[in-house]
């Protein structure tokens, strides 16, 4: 047996035996998970049990080193890992943007010392990590943020606004985009820096969204001290960063967040007459949709190969990103056109609060945050396409 | 066809379009919601809209109403979408006073249609029962007890049916005919559930437990009544979302003519540009289909329910155009509360789905041309 | 009973007598019908009767006043007159580029000598016209042309070549846009002046499309000899008349040449099961498609209303334009698609040649000729949307 | 699941990227067409792919074939498609050729295979019978006759069927179930009409009338077989209409780069540059599609027919989508028999009909997985 066919059947035992029952189902809302942090509660015996098991394994980063908290699994493992998990349906023991977003830069750009000091509380859930990229009315314009950051010798003070910082009201520390220089073009002076949202001067203000409570909000600095040993990179280079991590992004973006099939959960609400959803048209629509779902799993595998075997994804993260998020609208369309009246109550412990339209509401703005589909659509135009003045 | 509006309407729109801005706009609508106002809509609103003659918009002037016809009650549609405007409107003045217009039953009519008129009685209409709209699939009952009926069975989407004075169920009778019976919620054996929608407007669930009526709560029976009570609805639907998509649509213009990103304009992108402009063609063809249909039913055309259904069709999905493009263009300000666009998206929504989705009508339209 | 109610009671007695029977049916093809022109040949006795007689009733150019050869008809008249042709589906007696394109633009740019020389051989199917607009290289960008005209005392010096000229090699005259000043800005400069086919210099070469052989031709100019009479308005303003012109020929091109039903002829192609046609998914397109051509119609009903109540059609033309052709194209890509292998068929008799499959590709063309679709959508967000920069 | 091309396929693609633009282009399908040929295609081509192994690249190596699976077959189409390369590939190579692979009739087995890893044999595959692919309406009949059969029927859309030497029917036998059943087409009662379609290539309608044949000619029956021959059809139909909708893809975005209108090349306008972003996009997954299907085939994943039914649905739409946005964007030229872009736009709407459209294979997946 080579060696991945043992890792394969050694995971696939291990999950068995170790997987709690209940932690083998699709959650329906962020809600449900253990994400960490200082504040961060089990809100099962299971979860913390699955949790603890997951940890001591490194598998709630399993990719990265030893040192930093990991199982330093390479990437055919954590494919393996992955794709085991998906089998039996197991929950990720640990969301958090903090292994999704800063790990990643953390280990690109980070210093060794900074990686030491960071990686492992993400790792063991002890620090809950937010982003603050966006600022009010730069939009998808990301590089003309303005919140400034003046050096002070041995630390900065940053004043400013941010904005779609997610969960920020429940994140204990934030990676944060700030000005350090205006001089230069916008892309420049540009910085990454780290701070513990308990400093004196930050505010988290919750947003309201078209689709009810969000994980976002408004995050508010004022005079707040940025020890200098907190810039990741170097001062000026926040840019980027900020680049590398939007790329990564935009792919987590693409996946589709449906925890089953788009026509399961079509028959789900209308049931069917004579083994057909009772809407012909409808149903022709959401079979062509499920034939393009499965292209973009397909494409996405393929990319994932092809980086595998030594090209780059480069800008066609845009693809991934645009494609993704608009075919996840239509999906969301088809599913509230299928479920009719039932999907349109808003509070009832029938429509358990309305969670089919306001997920339906949620998925209007995946082509929005990260990069509009404008925005991906004039990437894919300039540096795939190659067309004049893109 | 009157497809151009004459003198009377073009004065009639100006009049709604001052006193919806005025009394109804969007902000009255966040009122209400916020303060999860049990009516879901303002009476006082209501009373000054049976003042106007609004309520009896289409009743005939012996039953009290101004009987100016749908093309009357389209402009007033129209208005109340442009501003999401929330009465019973809808369920009162036009599904119930058209199935009481429709209805021999000279006492009953007489007593409900002034009582529409003059603001007093808010009317709901049960019509669905699934998910889906599928007014030929009615399975509850009316079976004959003695002098009168017994209904038994569970309605859906009965809009403003949690502050409904009176109902009026179809319900299939003996004959396997639908008939039309009006029905006192407060009677036993009825069950109402308030359902608060995605738009934040209401609609409830009825549930009818062997409610005995008279036979004297039968209004009519047979295709044609209930048919009225639908094209009548359907084109009035889709006059509110033409004006709700055209209000979605024109501050998403005027938004992107303000807006800057990367140093330009965003409505100078060419990109949008040309979206917004095949929106606008698309807005133009929902305006001629609404027209249309309103025209046929007042001048009584044999098509007309072709017409009704054709326009609700059109309407669904020029709507939701004017919805999905109007977020998007707006960015990440559309995704939140405290725009209006996404209000529009909700309304819409919930407009497209009364009555007959599009894919509905589609199948409907197939099935009559025979193909 | 009102003067327009007897007038549409007289007409369609009128039309029940003398419409021959055989003139009462749609057409295949232009090749059928009748041009007229100097090489004009009638296919049949019935086509001929039918011509003679709506000419002696001034009804080949209905709303032309009585000296240039028409009836004088008002608008609601030629409305009603439309209607009832319609209604038997007689056909048209004399189809005519002089009678679409030129007629308008000489009653409104021309001098009364003009309109007397050129409009009544037009109406009486004696002198046939083709158009002269584009350039090779200019497509939508019309001003551009390059086609030069040297004042030459009493007359021009044409010298150029025009492409997509309709007809151009059965043509006898030809109405063309030149170029008479070089100085200014593209669209000043630009003339519109009329010439006979047979005059020296002029070649005519057909265009073959991908639907086959074509009406279109490319046209040659080489010194030919164009007097001033025959000039069309002032020097320099041809521009003027041609935006005239294109706004006419926008909303023609909007109209759908569909003779009978888009349901229709998908049942005749595929015929039903139970009723209904047995694809589930094209029965919906097709019912979408028709919903949409009904408020198309509704839509040129209601534009044409408001232009008689006074309101200026303006850029909506444009909006006519760009929907119908899309439009039709979707019409014809939903024919073939319910035709099948039936509608591949390129040369057989049973297809008549390919009959739908070449008309499926000539509508690929209605959203290019006339101006293309982007053409339509820049000219819809510059002046209804007015949006910046457009 | 091999979504990236090893070595080997490295070489073969760069191999038939030669081979194709350089012996078969666009300009040989021009003069077989202008020259009204009557084969249809290039005689000497064909035993030139032969000689490369292309001819029998399903075939197995004790029948002369090189074996090397349908991922080697996909590449060879999709550069067919790019070219517009007119050969029986598909008709004999794959369609035929499966259908005997999957045999147990090891006498023709042996002697067909052979004839088509040579290139001696060009065979047509006769499935569908009306307008519209309809495997599972097959009404031709196979009836028991002696030791053989007689057959009777009429078919249509049966590919270089009019110079097959050799034809494989499908037709119903006495148990409903369908067989394949091999058909010399000189046999007394078949008649071959030649059918020129609008891609310049050309299709057969063939009768059957009491078609006397023995019961060696009877290659397989049930599903299984058919299934076989369809899926594997669908995946290398979907290669073709890659490479040709993707030459009609690139052939546009290198014609925006150049072609100017408005002072401005036209690729600047971002009306343009998003849609042509948007096509690039759909290209991508079109491909994936491709490879995913045919990699299913040579790995006998049970899911293979499903996944060749579904690369076939999306191709269909990636191609439609890229020719008509060719001809768009090509402008008045494109609408020329002068430019290629037409010619692909034609091969294309062959294509997409071949062996289902997107809408019959939609269809046919709802069913698959129980909506």
């Amino acid at each position: 047996m080579s060696d991945l066919k043992q890792f394969r059947a050694d995971t696939r035992a291990w999950l068995e035996e170790n997987c709690p029952e209940s932690m083998r189902a699709p959650v329906k809302s962020d809600r449900e998970m253990y994400w960490g942090g200082r504040r961060g509660k089990f809100q099962s015996d299971d979860q913390k049990v699955w949790f603890e098991r997951m940890l001591a394994k490194g598998w709630t980063v399993p990719s990265w080193d030893e040192k930093y908290g990991g199982a330093g699994l390479n990437r055919a493992q954590e494919q393996i890992l992955k794709k085991e998990m998906k089998r039996i349906n197991a929950r990720n023991p640990l969301p958090s943007f903090g292994i999704w977003m800063l790990g990643p830069a953390l280990l690109k750009f980070g210093s060794e010392e900074q990686k030491l000091k960071f990686l492992p509380p993400i790792a063991r859930g002890e620090i809950r990590w937010c982003q603050g990229y966006s600022e009010p009315g730069a939009g998808s314009d990301l590089a003309s943020l303005a919140t400034k950051a003046e050096d002070k010798g041995d630390h900065y003070l940053v004043n400013g606004q941010k904005v779609w910082t997610s969960y920020a009201d429940q994140a204990d520390w934030i990676f944060c985009l700030v000005r350090t220089d205006n001089t230069g073009t916008k892309h420049q002076g540009i910085s990454f820096v780290l701070f513990d949202m308990e400093s004196e001067g930050v505010e988290a203000r919750p947003i309201k969204l078209i689709s009810g409570k969000s994980p976002f909000c408004e995050t508010f600095m004022n005079d707040v001290k940025v020890p200098k040993e907190n810039l990741v990179g170097e001062e000026g280079q926040g840019w980027n960063i900020a680049k590398y991590l939007l790329t990564h992004e935009r792919e987590m973006i693409g996946e589709s967040p449906l925890s089953r099939s788009l026509s399961e959960m079509a028959v789900q609400q209308t049931g069917t007459v004579d083994g057909k959803l009772p809407d012909p048209y409808l149903r022709g629509k959401i079979a062509e949709a499920e034939i393009d779902d499965w292209a973009m799993s397909m494409t996405m595998a393929r990319m994932l190969a092809e980086a595998k075997a030594g090209a780059s994804l480069g800008a066609n993260s845009s693809m991934l990103k645009y494609y993704g998020t608009e075919l996840n609208k239509r999906k969301f369309e088809l599913l509230m056109d299928a479920a009719g009246h039932d999907g349109l109550e808003w509070e009832s412990e029938r429509s358990e609060e309305g969670n089919l339209a306001r997920t339906w509401l949620r998925t209007k703005g995946n082509s929005i945050e990260g990069g509009t589909s404008e925005v991906q659509l004039n990437i894919i135009s300039k540096h795939i396409l190659q067309l004049p003045g893109a | 066809m009157a497809l151009v509006l004459n003198e009377d309407e073009v004065m009639l729109k100006e009049t709604a379009e001052g006193f919806f801005a005025d009394k109804a706009p969007v902000t009255a609508l966040r009122k209400l919601r916020d303060e999860r106002d049990e009516t879901g809509f303002d009476r006082a609103l209501w009373a000054e809209m049976a003042d106007m003659g609004f309520a009896g918009v289409v009743v005939d002037e012996d039953n009290g109403g101004v009987d100016m016809g749908f093309m009357a009650a389209g402009l007033l549609a129209e208005q109340m979408g442009r501003n999401l405007s929330a009465s019973p409107f809808l369920s009162t003045s036009i599904l119930a006073a058209t199935a009481l217009r429709a209805s021999d039953n000279a006492e009953q009519k007489a007593k409900w249609l002034s009582a529409i008129s003059s603001g007093e009685a808010v009317m709901a209409v049960a019509l669905d029962e699934g998910a889906k709209h599928n007014p030929h699939g009615i399975q509850t009952r009316a079976e004959k007890s003695g002098n009168g009926f017994k209904i038994s069975g569970a309605k859906a989407m009965v809009v403003d049916g949690h502050v409904a004075d009176q109902m009026i169920v179809a319900a299939r009778m003996d004959d396997d005919q639908i008939g039309l019976f009006l029905v006192d919620p407060k009677t036993s054996g009825v069950d109402v559930e308030r359902t608060i929608m995605v738009d934040s407007r209401n609609a409830a669930r009825v549930e009818f437990d062997n409610v005995e009526i008279t036979g004297e709560a039968l209004l009519g029976a047979g295709d044609e009544v209930l048919n009225k009570v639908l094209s009548a609805g359907r084109a009035v639907v889709a006059a509110e979302l033409l004006g709700a998509g055209g209000a979605a649509f024109e501050s998403t213009v005027a938004y992107i003519k303000e807006r800057k990103q990367f140093g330009k304009i965003i409505g100078e992108f060419q990109g949008l540009q040309h979206r917004a402009s095949h929106l606008y063609s698309e807005y133009q063809l929902a305006r001629s289909a609404v027209l249309a249909s309103l025209t046929a039913l007042d001048e009584g055309d044999e098509n007309a329910p072709k017409y009704c259904a054709m326009a609700k069709a059109k309407l669904a999905n020029f709507a939701r155009l004017a919805a999905q493009e109007g977020v998007q263009m707006h960015g990440g300000v559309g995704m939140t509360d405290e725009y209006d666009i996404g209000l529009y998206m909700k309304r819409i929504r919930v407009l497209q789905e009364l009555l007959g989705d599009a894919s509905y009508h589609s199948d409907q339209l197939a099935a009559q041309n025979n193909y």
